[in-house]
């Protein structure tokens, strides 16, 4: 027996952890993965109310997230390989050349 | 065949293209042919497009030259409307341009940009006739803001020296302020009427009656006077019009002067009947008018830069005008607008003949009989300084009296305000002639070398002069048994044909004692100047030695003297002192300009303290964002 | 079971951000990954966990540990953050959203058990299992430009990485 | 069995809809293409030539332009995608603002050596990312091609990857782009969730939105939010901007002026696809949120661009509080007249702004351009550059006789028809406030001694893009408002034809 309430809840949770993460990490690589978590919450929302609907709508969709989530991390792990390779580390408090 | 009206205002645009594209390779002669010649070339067809108008029926040229702007709910044709309001004005704009652009060849012979100054000098008669001409809103709003570019652009002109920029800026940005005035006022209207043809509009107002209390026609009127006070040099707005004075002098004399800053009263002229429907606007516009001219005639009184009191003589004319207008005298203000194009286009002119004799001295203070050197000079600024002074039998006379009568209709305390205001012109303006022409030469090697100068800057002087005594005859006052034409001649355009009351033109009961008392005052104070000023201090202390007989009668005039200056010109001119200082430097400089800018600058730094560039606050502004609209929603 | 996928999921959440080694939260991660496998096999999906399994929990995690060890910056974060104040505004940014999440699901008594029946609005249909025909078919009929859109979406990132990383041009 | 047909059927149905999508095709075909290791002897130049990659780049664009304008209207792939005015009037800007950026790209790339097929590609890619967003009526289709441009422009800005400032600007906008379009598709799960887990289409949305039941409001509420908040950071509106000043800071910068002109266009395309007819039935949910931004937007970008040294953070600003009034086109109830405006603004500003940056980077040139001291006494170094950009600051600044200023007055009266009396004060007061720092350029170009140096030579990409930028800006100043009756008989959306689902031949 699952309650949609009950599922809404724990996605809603998920993406809160996400945001968390990525307000309060220092790492860029840490921040990722948050953000990976906050994707994951949405799919869970898309595959969980397919499933009420009896559509395959919300399922399709989550799988195409899945690919895209992929592709951010590709470019994302490139991006922080790239400034590690400038930079010596990955702290994003450290990424302060530009401001005012 | 009228159609070709708009010659008028291409004519100039054609010589700015010209002046400033090629004007620099075709040397100053062509740049002078062409720069003077499509102004003339304008005027005359001006000349000819007014006739033209007069022969048509109902006075009424409307002109569409097609479509400019039509989508959905929004038609603005793109035409010129000439009418006897745009139509005087057109010619008054033409002709003064050609007088000041010929007499310009003279006095900028010299000067290395050359070409440029007749370019934006061109293209800023150009803006000034769509003002004038343009049959929408949009259309005047164009030249509106097309005048104010100018003007910036020519003030900023000499940007070798250190004032000009900052003058050019300062300019700018009240005119900027005061546009957005405009620009919210022509909003609101498009609100209210659903159009943006100012026939339009005017037909519907019409219809309407005059609004009670403070509704949406009182808000778009307000703001439309907040423009106006921006164009026109008005309180709080006026402060760019002095520092203005950096900008080459026949400059001064067009835009300055006879021209530009007078855009805000032929706007609320040419809107007339909307203003009219806004009893709340029409007294606040008395009032501001009033006491802008209080202000600026006092503060007239002790510039010693011959530009600068002839700058505030102009916002004080320029206040006059508004009271005018606010007692509901549209014909009277816009009479004052006619006349005072002239005299003051001729004083600017005169002034910048003496600065340029002088090799540009500007302090009155080192000039000094200069009526032999300059005798057309003197000549010619006398009858202006007459005409301003409200002497009958010149030009200001009738302009200023008709005013006066009618600001006394509205209220004596305006009438009042008016009067002293006037006594001061009649004694600064006596005071400045005297200074300058009179007396003994204080800067003796300026003096050897001055010399009057050429002919294409007196000629001018000497068409304007005659223009300035001729003008006011258009308008007699009926109380002097004439018909004040004026008024007859502009109802068309400002009732826009439909009758209303004729509020101001029914002279009674006190109108003659009024212009009596008036014209003593200016007399007297005119006179007072002028022998207070004539010899200076030296010689009358020479002459007391001389002649111990007459001492006793000089000692008595000097103890008068004293006593004037002692107990009433000293308080006026502390009087005078201390409202420059409160208004140009604390309020103005401190408030007006810096204030805006440091709190510009201090949310500046704030906004650059936020951004830290620290990724990690960026997103926690954004969650904060988040937040602020979560609370929106839900609350 | 639904509620011990569900505790996985967020305990894993949670100690992935709390934790300072960056090899262990990547840990925790693939935990979390799991637990939300978990979840969509209770919402009788099992193609949506097969694959959640698959790129999450093998391919995206397993590239980023990769990373990590890559860039040997597994160090552990300094344990004083030089700006609390940003971890106080967190917490209670993240106290505000929770109290909103318990705000939506209290508030939204409408959305039915979901093994009960589904919302009026919809329509009813019978609830099977999902499988990967229907899933294909779906995303080369309806889903056909979403399709293009990431596979060209993939192909852009994989050009953008080669060139960011790539010694020399 | 089932794979001949549905290989098929997939033939068929790819097909019937193929035509919508020419102009991507073509973009995506021809960055392949590029990519292409057999380049070397396929094309006739070395891999010192490469910057002769332009060319064809450039050429390819073109095409794509013409195709799309010729593209017939209608709604395809299972009503995803939908070809109407709208759709090519944006198109049509965001093609223009990629052959502007590619010229733009010339000095700089030249300059660096860093001439490569991947720019160009990279270029393509994100062209028909952006394309897509001009015609997608699903939200399925809204995220992945809005995603498809990010990540491209990602790499754009990080691409000079031996400037640190560079790589640190494509960090910061990727780490924060990820968490916005995190919140976007979690905004855009939840209103699936309140339709019942039914419909992604934005016209199927509006209507069960409409008369989705109170308890599920809160759904509503939030879902609509955080597709607002996602969208808001892709144009860059308050207080989603912070990325913008940093980003346009670090970018090179022909990207940093494709970014202020292309992204922008395309997103605000969206704008009006979700917000402008899509969420129609639930406009007073996002309504007061979105005021509060515009009204936010213009204050801030023009407030803080006022303490700028930077020229390019003082465009980045600039464009933060042009978007701010772009904002009240979305607003407008006419959804209509509200494209017309903004797109008109759009276009305007494409020119004002590009010419603007082609400025800046001839400056740059000569390792100036960066700061605003650097535009002393151009008047007098550079006459005819001087001239140009004193025209593209007063345009931008919006003063009549220039171009800007027909954008801004329709869209603000537009504005005040609506009834947004309070933003248009804001507007005008703030724009205001701009004349104080474009004419701060002004001043030190025309008012201020030149510092020592001679003039460099112009190249030809520089001369052309100025001067017709300069020429549009102020030959547009006489045609202008014509160009509001041209569009007049744009229709910009299409009436809504029923969602055709194509069935499979074996079903």
């Amino acid at each position: 027996m699952v309650s949609m309430n009950a599922v809404l809840l724990i996605s809603f949770l998920l993406w809160s952890v996400g945001v968390a993460g990525v307000l309060i990490r220092r790492n860029a690589l840490v921040i990722l993965m948050c953000v990976e978590l906050m994707l994951n919450a949405a799919n869970l929302n898309f595959i969980a109310f397919a499933r009420m609907s009896g559509t395959v709508h919300g399922q399709a969709f989550a799988l195409l997230v899945m690919g895209f989530a992929a592709a951010e991390v590709a470019v994302g792990l490139a991006l922080v390989v790239a400034l590690y390779r400038k930079k010596g580390n990955i702290q994003v408090d450290e990424i302060n050349l530009l401001k005012g | 065949m009228q159609k070709i009206a708009w010659l008028i205002p291409i004519l100039p645009l054609i010589g700015s293209a010209f002046n400033g594209l090629i004007g620099k390779k075709a040397g100053k002669k062509a740049v002078s042919i062409v720069g003077v010649g499509t102004v003339v070339a304008s005027f005359l067809t001006a000349l000819w497009v007014f006739f033209a108008m007069k022969d048509a029926p109902g006075h009424r040229l409307d002109l569409i030259y097609g479509t400019w702007m039509a989508t959905g709910s929004l038609t603005v044709p793109f035409g010129l409307t000439i009418d006897p309001l745009s139509g005087t004005m057109m010619l008054v704009v033409t002709g003064i341009s050609a007088l000041i652009h010929l007499y310009s060849v003279g006095y900028m012979a010299e000067e290395e940009g050359y070409a440029r100054y007749f370019c934006y000098l061109n293209l800023f008669v150009f803006f000034m006739l769509t003002l004038v001409l343009g049959n929408s809103l949009p259309l005047l709003f164009v030249g509106w803001e097309g005048v104010g570019l100018c003007s910036y652009l020519l003030i900023g002109y000499a940007f070798e020296t250190e004032t000009a920029p900052a003058a050019g800026l300062k300019a700018f940005l009240f005119n900027r302020t005061g546009d957005m005035g405009m620009a919210i006022g022509m909003m609101a209207l498009f609100a209210l009427f659903g159009t943006l043809t100012i026939g339009d509009i005017l037909n519907q107002a019409g219809h309407m009656q005059a609004e009670v209390g403070f509704g949406v026609l009182t808000f778009a009127t307000l703001m439309l006077f907040v423009g106006a006070t921006g164009k026109s040099a008005q309180i709080p707005l006026y402060l760019w019009l002095p520092d203005a004075m950096a900008g080459p002098t026949p400059v001064s004399a067009l835009i300055h002067a006879a021209t530009m800053v007078t855009s805000g009263i032929y706007m609320i002229c040419r809107l007339a009947p909307v203003f009219s429907l806004t009893p709340i606007t029409m007294t606040t516009i008395a009032w501001v008018g009033g006491l802008t001219a209080l202000l600026a005639a006092t503060i007239g009184l002790v510039q010693r830069d011959i530009k600068k009191v002839l700058a505030y003589s102009t916002v004080s004319q320029l206040g006059y005008m508004f009271l005018g207008l606010g007692s509901a005298g549209f014909a009277a203000g816009f009479f004052h607008v006619f006349t005072h194009a002239w005299f003051k286009a001729l004083l600017f002119l005169g002034a910048g003949s003496v600065i340029h004799a002088m090799h540009h001295e500007q302090d009155l203070f080192r000039m000094g009989g200069l009526k032999e050197k300059l005798p057309i000079t003197f000549w010619t600024m006398l009858i202006a300084t007459l005409c301003i002074m409200g002497i009958p039998g010149f030009s200001g006379f009738f302009s200023k009296d008709e005013i006066l009568y009618l600001a006394f209709l509205k209220s004596p305390a305006l009438w009042a305000i008016g009067l002293v205001a006037a006594c001061c012109t009649a004694f600064y303006m006596a005071r400045l002639m005297a200074l300058a022409f009179l007396g003994e030469p204080r800067d003796s090697h300026a003096y050897e070398h001055a010399h009057e100068a050429p002919m294409t800057m007196t000629l001018p002087l000497v068409v304007l002069a005659v223009g300035a005594v001729v003008a006011g005859f258009w308008g007699i006052p009926k109380v002097l048994g004439g018909t004040f034409a004026v008024e007859h001649w502009l109802e068309p355009a400002l009732t826009y044909g439909h009758a209303e009351a004729e509020a101001g033109s029914v002279h009674e009961g006190p109108a003659m004692m009024l212009m009596g008392i008036s014209v003593a005052a200016a007399a007297g104070f005119g006179l007072f100047g002028w022998s207070l000023y004539k010899n200076g201090t030296e010689k009358s202390e020479r002459l007391a030695a001389k002649f111990p007989g007459a001492h006793t009668i000089l000692l008595n005039k000097y103890f008068l003297d004293e006593l004037v200056e002692g107990y009433l010109l000293r308080p006026t001119r502390w009087f005078g002192n201390v409202l420059w200082k409160l208004f140009d430097v604390i309020i103005i400089d401190g408030i007006g300009v810096n204030l805006p800018g440091a709190l510009t600058r201090v949310a500046g730094d704030f906004t650059a303290l936020l951004q830290t560039g620290r990724v990690r606050n960026y997103v926690l502004s954004m969650g904060l964002g988040v937040l602020v609209l979560l609370y929106i929603f839900l609350k | 079971m639904f509620l011990l996928f569900a505790l996985i999921t967020i305990i894993g959440a949670l100690a992935m951000s709390q934790q300072k080694n960056v090899i262990v939260a990547g840990l925790c991660m693939v935990l979390t990954f799991l637990g939300v496998a978990g979840l969509f096999l209770m919402l009788s999906n099992p193609v949506a966990a097969a694959l959640q399994v698959i790129v999450y929990s093998g391919a995206i995690m397993v590239l980023v540990l990769f990373t990590i060890m890559l860039l040997n910056s597994h160090e552990e974060e300094p344990a004083i953050q030089s700006r609390p104040i940003q971890r106080w505004v967190g917490a209670l940014l993240i106290a505000v959203f929770g109290a909103f999440a318990f705000r939506i699901v209290m508030g939204s008594k409408a959305l039915v058990d979901i093994n009960t029946l589904a919302d009026a609005n919809t329509a009813v249909r019978p609830m099977e299992a999902m499988n990967l025909a229907k899933v294909g078919e779906e995303i080369f009929r309806h889903y056909l430009l979403g399709f293009e859109i990431v596979g060209l979406l993939l192909l852009a990132a994989m050009v953008g990485a080669v060139a960011l990383t790539k010694k020399e041009l | 069995m089932l794979a001949p047909s549905f290989a098929t059927g997939l033939w068929e149905n790819l097909s019937h809809d193929i035509h919508y999508i020419w102009p991507q095709i073509l973009l995506m075909v021809s960055g392949l293409l590029m990519l292409w290791p057999l380049d070397s002897w396929l094309l006739p130049w070395t891999k010192a030539e490469k910057h002769k990659w332009a060319i064809p780049t450039m050429a390819i664009l073109l095409l794509s332009l013409a195709i799309s304008v010729y593209t017939p209207n209608g709604l395809g792939f299972s009503a995803m995608y939908k070809v109407d005015g709208l759709t090519k009037g944006f198109q049509v800007l965001c093609i223009l603002a990629s052959i502007f950026a590619v010229m733009l790209s010339q000095k700089v790339l030249g300059a660096l050596f860093e001439h490569t097929a991947e720019y160009y590609a990279l270029i393509l890619f994100a062209t028909s990312g952006m394309l897509f967003m001009c015609g997608a009526v699903d939200l399925v289709t809204i995220y992945f091609s809005i995603e498809l441009m990010a990540l491209c422009i990602y790499i754009l800005v990080a691409y000079l990857r031996n400037q640190e400032r560079g790589i640190e600007a494509g960090m910061k906008y990727f780490l924060l782009g990820a968490f916005s379009s995190g919140i976007l598709l979690y905004g855009i799960s939840l209103l699936f969730a309140a339709t019942g887990g039914i419909t992604t289409n934005l016209t199927e949305l509006n209507q069960k939105l409409a008369v989705v039941s109170q308890d599920k409001s809160l759904l509503v509420y939030s879902g609509a939010l955080m597709v607002l908040v996602g969208l808001c950071f892709k144009v860059a509106a308050v207080p989603f901007h912070m990325w913008s000043p940093d980003v346009y800071d670090g970018a090179p910068t022909p990207i940093t002026a494709w970014l202020a002109t292309a992204p922008k266009a395309a997103s605000l395309a969206v704008f009006l696809r979700i917000f402008g007819t899509g969420f129609h039935s639930i406009s007073y949910e996002w309504e007061a949120p979105l005021m509060l931004i515009a009204g936010a937007t213009m204050i801030l970008g023009n407030v803080a661009a006022i303490k700028q040294q930077s020229m390019k953070r003082l465009l980045a600003y600039s464009s933060i509080a042009h978007v701010g009034y772009m904002l009240l086109g979305v607003l407008s109830k006419d959804a209509q007249a509200g494209a017309q405006a903004i797109w008109l603004y759009m276009l305007l500003y494409l020119f004002m702004n590009t010419g603007a940056f082609a400025v800046v980077i001839y400056l740059q040139g000569k390792n100036e351009g960066e700061r605003i001291e650097d535009f002393s006494g151009m008047g007098k170094r550079h006459p005819v550059l001087a001239f140009s950009m004193l025209v593209f600051l007063l345009s931008l600044a919006g003063i009549p006789p220039f171009i800007g200023f027909f954008g801004k007055f329709y869209l603000f009266l537009l504005a005040v028809e609506q009834g947004y009396t309070t933003l248009v004060v804001i507007a005008l007061l703030t724009s205001a406030v701009s004349a104080f720092y474009y004419l701060e350029v002004v001043k030190q170009m025309y008012f201020k001694e030149p510092a020592e140096g001679e003039v460099a030579p112009m190249d030809s990409y520089s001369k052309f893009l100025i001067s017709t930028t300069c020429a549009v800006v102020i030959i547009g100043t006489a045609f202008g408002p014509q160009l509001l009756k041209w569009t007049d008989d744009i229709r910009w959306f299409e009436k809504e034809t029923p969602a055709a689902v194509m069935e499979f031949p074996n079903k």
